[in-house]
């Protein structure tokens, strides 16, 4: 079983790319993978609480939980959430905020990085 | 290098995925990428699958998410699923880059 | 202010899922139905896709099975039930290869309305007919 | 001296559509035009207050808060706010929420619409 | 029709852009479409500039975020101030569209 | 899990301005520099701006002046200011008529690192010495 670092820039809504991402961080944990997973631009959008599940857009927020749960190490860069007026108390519980620093540390540390840096 | 490429897009990236290169390359369509599978636009295939010695794959919810099915899908591209994505990046390539 | 500018014209010119500016014409287009709230007369929304955005039209999107969310065929069909003018042009989907048989229809809704292929140039003079533009 | 409608799907940091849309909408009020400001999509995270200003970053906070006392009226789409956890409470002051038809309303009544619907 | 069209991005927008006819048009040139009047891609300006009967404006704030100056502007191309931009499109363009 | 895979490349492949993208390439580059609180070893970065990414390298970005915001000018500059290898892909600033004189330097800021132009190649050898890449 390997290590697999997931990197995205993208918005909750609009390029379906985080959709891709908590896919791909679910498949690889159900067959044993440890996966951490880094947001920062406007992927940070994902880590506000209080996401209201509309058939229409991405909801990610109970999926995201449950991936949590079951190990899924989720990070949001601080800078980026506080420039869109996200704050700390915000935050989905359990999405540690930190700097793009430990994303690059826990790259080096991991078997694969998938960084999709697109909006 | 053992290098999977996610081709991601419909435009723009052709210029840059035509001179990258390695040993062992797989070339994933995933989100609009997948349209390149599909499409004969002016009556061809897309010449991002003339790529030499390239596995091609495409993401099965993609492809069907825009409305395509797996008997569309150009006969040099592989259909797969996540579970197939995963030991794909896990086991066979080292590197990964999202185009 | 002068008289109003009711005729307004929606025109899509961007793939489907690669964000979300396809679907938000839609639904904005779709939402002319209810300006009364707000004015007297009633808004005339006409609905085009071209160029790479007449891939929203293509029917049989899987978007709710594979990612649970709302496929933009079910907004187009939704539109096309309210009996909204919808254009797509002629020349992107030859250009695209795409058959008209797999463009969407609303016929299992009760929907008359139907998608019209037609050439860029009739789109041009819908442009030239509506009061305002939104390019999507 | 005329109406101006601008609609704007793109977000607070990226694209700089807002910077451009914000600018504008100063210039004509300057002139003396009216204008309405629709957000719409990912242009939502303009509505959330409490933005922290980093100069790395798009922020128009202020100048936004400064133009509705001149003025601008800005109306931030309903669903594209709860579908991103972002609250009633949690807009800037003077923001209206409502759907998209107050925007076509407006739109229909105004001179001038630019609709910037790209991310 | 009198449209002013707002030309926003290097790539991808050309197709429909070349198509669009209007009794009176003008273009706009901002955020990356300024690309489109100070780059010379492979020798040449852009055939974008070649459109009949329109007239190019770019906006000022735009071309310099990017690094460039009025002197690097071709000479079909009006450099103009957010200040010019609201009269124009108030007072002598009645459509508006955003490519 | 094995040894650490330090050596990271940053490759921008997008132009300025219309996405955050080249920024946040930039500032997760530097961030290489710090990564010590975390981890034993340092983490080498190496950033290479390819096909219209080669934009964010020209001079004399105004984006402060005209719009508040720090340029990626500023940015570059940091880092050659850290000594990080800067890579700008030959034929691409060739095919958008870039003269090299155009480039940003650093010497200001006393800089001795430069942006080295260099053919696509070297940008490609370079990516198999590292090992992670992060496309931008």
């Amino acid at each position: 079983m390997g290590t697999l670092s997931i990197g995205v820039f993208s918005s909750l809504v609009g390029s379906m790319n985080l959709d891709f991402a908590i896919r791909l961080a679910q498949t690889a944990i159900n067959k044993g993978h440890t996966v951490n997973l880094w947001l920062s631009g406007n992927a940070t959008t994902l880590s506000k609480d209080k996401q209201k599940e509309f058939k229409d857009y991405s909801h990610l927020d109970k999926i995201l939980r449950d991936l949590m749960g079951k190990g899924l190490s989720v990070v949001s860069c601080e800078a980026c959430n506080q420039s869109r007026g996200i704050q700390k108390e915000d935050l989905i519980g359990g999405i540690n905020r930190a700097s793009m620093d430990l994303y690059l540390a826990n790259s080096a540390q991991s078997d694969r990085v998938l960084h999709i840096g697109v909006e | 290098m053992r290098l999977a490429l996610f081709y991601s897009d419909l435009r723009g990236i052709e210029s840059i995925y035509n001179r990258i290169t390695a040993h062992e390359l797989g070339v994933f369509l995933v989100s609009n990428g997948i349209y390149h599978a599909v499409l004969k636009e002016n009556g061809k295939p897309s010449p991002i699958l003339d790529k030499k010695d390239a596995t091609f794959y495409i993401l099965k919810e993609d492809l069907e998410t825009r409305g395509f099915s797996d008997n569309e899908v150009d006969k040099r591209v592989k259909v797969i699923a996540y579970d197939d994505l995963v030991d794909l990046i896990m086991d066979k390539y080292e590197k990964l880059a999202w185009l | 202010m002068g008289e109003l500018k009711n005729k307004i014209m929606f025109v899509v010119q961007r793939p489907p899922y690669k964000s979300e500016d396809p679907k938000l014409a839609l639904t904005h287009a779709l939402s002319s139905g209810v300006t009364s709230i707000h004015i007297d007369e009633e808004i005339v929304p006409t609905v085009a896709f071209i160029g790479d955005g007449v891939l929203n039209c293509i029917k049989d999107q899987k978007s709710m099975e594979a990612y649970g969310i709302t496929s933009n065929e079910r907004h187009i069909k939704n539109m096309l039930a309210t009996d909204t003018k919808t254009l797509v042009c002629k020349e992107d989907i030859e250009r695209l290869g795409i058959k008209e048989d797999r463009l969407i229809d609303a016929s299992d809704m009760g929907a008359e309305m139907t998608i019209k292929v037609v050439p860029f140039n009739e789109i041009l003079k819908e442009m030239e007919a509506n009061d305002h533009l939104m390019f999507f």
